[in-house]
């Protein structure tokens, strides 16, 4: 019988620190001990807006120590520009830490992180993660241009080895951050966050490289809790994250819909079928 | 204490609940989903996601767009389809701390009865809603609710295939809902959900597609709210039986004006995903205006703004 | 110059606009009330308040509400009745540097033929708007826009006293408004406004009061663009003739919803109350849009987003 | 022929400085020269939200002298909370000056202005012109309780003999504002604004007393110019203030909806016909 004991995944968090880290980027220091020593690689959050006017964002734990963590987002709308306005010392309640992360069990030698512009914001604790387990870990970080390139030197110095990519070729390579993966060697896994043009490229070339990929997905969240299903994607029935579902009579399809809040949001490329 | 606190506690039909708060259909899950986040000690009933009689895939991506106090969505009644559902979930609905109530969508009278006799059949289901307005599913799905003919006809033929409280939930997609919700009535309904979505639509300007996958959606939040208001207001004033008030209910404040106009209980769907705490925070918000002016129950708030229609001023001889 | 700058203009009927911006009826005057605050060079018209037969004091204070994202109002139609209008108001309208389309507003079928005519036949007005959409008035007066029969009839019978410009204004308070719309086109109109306010409510949680004196209202502003974009996506399918979008437009891309959706040209009104130099922020705003995608004029985009709906994913054998 | 200069009644203003005053009671001091040395007493400006997702809200110009104008204003609901969250540096726009003041050509000798609650904030103009054309002015100032009669020693400071009452007694006369206008002696004129009851006892004791007054009234407000009529109230045909409209066919009523936005915001008393 489920129990009810007081709701204990949402935090009242304070603002301890905010850097504008580029034009329209910005990195929230917060006091918020149970979320971070909850929170696993990859996890998420759904941040109340502090107006109550608006739906809740969902936004990745970028660090994670001791009784701080942050956030870093992107000002793209009503949301997260009302969050960017937060200052030090007011109050922000978040909901989680909510999802599945990535899966490093398999404790792997070497592993290449690819990070598109905001994705960047999901993939510094699994990196952490691994270089404390003994990985060696290869950032592959890409953006529009150098400014978005944000806090490539907090991978680098956390032990990354960090390799970069621009559309515009401001900074490293010129091209997509992909390319970069197609031309690495010997990884025995790949974990990439960012725009779903960019995390399909990675599961192609993931597939043609033959290294395994966990992609963490984004899509528009309602309630972030596996409440709705509004952030389907389809996945192979034969995942371990699938959720039950009957099959189609006539056995066409062997795929079904995956919450990305709940199941995700990090999927195995291999086993997708978007 | 149990003297001088006042009771929030609502029937609805044969329906006895503890608080006058149900979580709305399709936002709330099962209310497992949200164990951590919410005081569910604290909640009326969950209204489950509507079960359809085949399994539904649902709709393409994306599902949800945010929208100026509100939000778009369309998930297109993804659900396992009724037998699963019966033999895998249902079961898990028993010795639940809170009551759940089943929601039944379909495409033809028939299959609202198919799926509404064997859900309303289980213990685990207190009561069924009949949801004959979702916006969502490319077919005759809603045009139930938005014919006061066949509203009657689907509603008379479930209600004759259980004795549970039966809930139709209407749609605000039409010219006069009041005529839909009187047939509703006649036809049997022991409560009325008012309202389901408001249809919309909102394109990308980027890439001149459409936002959502199916084009089209229901519109839900605070946007929706006056819409809601109004339409509980116009149906209160046809029916006897209770109202189940919805539509951008996110304070204790708004809760109030659809009890005011005419609403025994309230639903709140949207609001969850702005914060999972806002449904026990409405009901303590409840209770203490209740508190602040002496009033013993929500039946005494009930219907209490609603003072009918104006006539507007005119000039002798103006037809207006 | 003019070869590199996109062209704004656009043609509704007979009515050539140098912008395809209208002013919403009712929310901007005659555009007089607007010149110390707004740049009336870059507006395509006004659209004047509605005028009646009669005349109409209008209806009780309070008249408006703000909702969220969005705002309650109930006017009445507050107006000097047609023979003093065209007596007092009109000649003020005489070579003003902006177009003004007068509206017209009534409570029978004579009221609309008589006020038009006479509306139609002064030279000030540059087109006619059919405003059988009004929420505000207690009376048949909104009927109208929610029958095909009755808005084919007071459409025809218009369309046959005046060759200037008609435009019939609709109403989404309806169950299908692409067959009204439908209906408005095969008895002559010239363009079709989508849409008129959503009729709501508001009511005051502390003193028990609807908010409004006429206690229904119609909802404009934000909070409505979805249904509003929904709506000429609808019609925008089964007609022919040009349609004016609104509700809810407050920046370029708003506009640009309503025109990938279908419209030829869009109206702002709620927004000039945020803030009076939004509509020349549009017009800018377009010229923009259109100059970086070397697009030469508004047509080049006009319905470009509609693609027709979807159907939902469904499984073998369901009739959904 | 209408002539379309640019709009010269748009002004962009800047946040100089900022005091809240009581709880939920805020001072905002502007560098808006033009709209400082255009205003007359008892004019109001519409503030465009900073957002640009509310209606623009109407406010009384509290102050206007060289460079500065100040807004006073109650955090009543979403708009002025967000106007309240203004910093200095932030900029605000403002349309306006808008509507006719208070008539004051009848150079009185003796005026008293009553004042309350928000009303305060647009009845300092006045006094301060009425002072310095020589008249004696007395300002009657009521509030709720003492803390929310904000800005008195302002007034004191400028000349005003003043008397203040509470609803509750914490401060002044235990009691409606009115009794206080009722005891007083050999005013030529009155000025008043506040809440409506307040002004319809004004009204009221007016006319017992046979003192003329004029009352800025309040009403939620959509366009602020006269455009949208949602703003009425019904005053006599005769007065000067009545916009030209039909007489009713069976000479009913001598009214004529008047808008307060425009017409008004202050009418005389005995001209309303509420
Ligand atoms: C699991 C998960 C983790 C995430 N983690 C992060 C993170 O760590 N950092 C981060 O920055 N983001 C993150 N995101 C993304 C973030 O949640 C979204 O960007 C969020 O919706 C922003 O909300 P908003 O209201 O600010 O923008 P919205 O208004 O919701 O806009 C979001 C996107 O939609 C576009 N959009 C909005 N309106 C329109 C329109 N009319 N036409 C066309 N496009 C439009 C915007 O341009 C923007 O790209 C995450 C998302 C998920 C699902
Ligand atoms: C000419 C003029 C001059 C003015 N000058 C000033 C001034 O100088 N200073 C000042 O402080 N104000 C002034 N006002 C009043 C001010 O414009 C209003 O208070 C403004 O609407 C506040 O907007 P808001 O969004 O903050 O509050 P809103 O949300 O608009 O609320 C305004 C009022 O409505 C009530 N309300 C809101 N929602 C509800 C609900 N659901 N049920 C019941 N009641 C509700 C609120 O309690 C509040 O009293 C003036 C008004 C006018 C017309
Ligand atoms: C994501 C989402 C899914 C929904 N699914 C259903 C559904 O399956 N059945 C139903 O009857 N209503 C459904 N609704 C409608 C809600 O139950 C509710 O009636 C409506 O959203 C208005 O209330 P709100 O503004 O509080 O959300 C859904 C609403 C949302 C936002
Ligand atoms: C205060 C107000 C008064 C209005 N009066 C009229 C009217 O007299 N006639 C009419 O056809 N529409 C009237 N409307 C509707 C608007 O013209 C417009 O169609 C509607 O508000 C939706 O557009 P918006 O959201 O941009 O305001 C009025 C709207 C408002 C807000
Ligand atoms: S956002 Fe609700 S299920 Fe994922
Ligand atoms: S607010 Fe529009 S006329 Fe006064």
């Amino acid at each position: 019988m489920t129990t009810l004991e007081t709701p204990s995944r949402v935090h009242a968090t304070l603002v301890t620190d905010r850097r504008e880290l580029a034009p329209g980027v910005v990195l929230l220091g917060l006091d918020a001990p149970e979320l971070a020593a909850s929170t696993l690689p990859g996890q998420f959050v759904m941040a109340v807006p502090p107006s109550g006017e608006a739906a809740a964002t969902a936004l990745g734990v970028y660090e994670a120590e001791a009784r701080r963590a942050s956030l870093l987002f992107f000002v793209t709308g009503k949301r997260t520009r009302e969050l960017s306005e937060l200052h030090v010392g007011e109050r922000l309640d978040l909901v989680g830490p909510l999802g599945n992360g990535f899966d490093l069990q398999s404790s792997p030698r070497r592993v290449a992180i690819v990070a598109g512009g905001v994705g960047i914001a999901s993939v510094l604790l699994p990196a952490q993660a691994l270089i404390r387990a003994g990985s060696r870990v290869t950032l592959l970080y890409g953006a529009r241009t150098s400014s978005l390139l944000v806090e490539a030197e907090r991978f680098a110095d956390a032990g990354c080895e960090v390799a970069l990519a621009t559309d515009d070729g401001t900074a490293g390579y010129h091209g997509y951050v992909t390319d970069l993966l197609e031309r690495s060697h010997n990884h025995d896994l790949i974990l990439a966050c960012g725009p779903s043009p960019m995390l399909r490229a990675v599961a192609r070339v993931a597939a043609q490289i033959g290294v395994r990929a966990q992609l963490s997905l984004e899509e528009t969240f309602a309630c972030g809790v596996g409440g709705c299903w509004g952030c389907v994607v389809p996945i192979a029935r034969t995942s371990a994250q699938a959720p039950s579902f009957p099959p189609e009579p006539a056995g066409g399809s062997d795929a079904v819909n995956a919450r990305i809040c709940k199941e995700g949001p990090v999927f195995w490329s291999d086993e997708l079928r978007w | 204490m149990v003297e001088t606190q006042p009771s929030l506690a609502v029937t609805i039909g044969k329906l006895e609940l503890p608080y006058p708060t149900l979580m709305g259909s399709g936002c709330y899950g099962s209310g497992k989903e949200f164990v951590q986040f919410a005081n569910l000690r604290k909640i009326g009933a969950v209204v489950l996601k509507s079960v359809t009689r085949l399994p539904r895939m649902g709709n393409a991506t994306p599902r949800l767009v945010h929208t100026p106090a509100g939000m778009l969505n369309a998930i297109g009644l993804q659900n396992p389809g009724i037998d699963w559902y019966l033999e895998h979930e249902v079961p898990k609905y028993a010795r639940l701390p809170w009551r759940v109530v089943g929601s039944v969508a379909g495409f033809s009278i028939d299959d609202y009865a198919y799926v509404s006799e064997r859900l309303a059949a289980r213990d685990e289901i207190a009561a069924i809603e009949l949801n004959i307005s979702c916006p969502n599913v490319a077919s005759e799905g809603e045009t139930f609710a938005c014919d006061p003919h066949l509203t009657s006809k689907v509603v008379r033929t479930c209600r004759g295939l259980t004795d549970k409280t039966l809930i139709v939930k209407l749609s605000p997609n039409v010219t006069d809902i009041a005529a839909i919700a009187y047939e509703a009535e006649a036809a049997g309904a022991d409560a009325l959900a008012v309202i389901n979505t408001v249809r919309g639509m909102a394109i990308d300007v980027d890439t001149w597609h459409p936002r959502l996958g199916n084009v089209t959606g229901g519109l839900s939040g605070p946007a929706i709210r006056p819409i809601a208001v109004l339409a509980v207001y116009e149906v209160a004033r046809v029916v006897t039986i209770p109202i189940i008030g919805q539509g951008g209910i996110e304070t204790t404040r708004d809760a109030l004006e659809f009890l005011l106009a005419g609403a025994s209980a309230i639903s709140i769907g949207t609001a969850n995903f702005t914060d999972p705490r806002i449904p026990e925070r409405i009901v303590e918000g409840l209770r203490e205006y209740l508190w602040n002016r002496n009033l013993s129950s929500i039946d005494e708030i009930v219907g209490k703004a609603n003072v009918g229609f104006a006539t507007a001023h005119e000039y002798e001889g103006d037809e207006g």
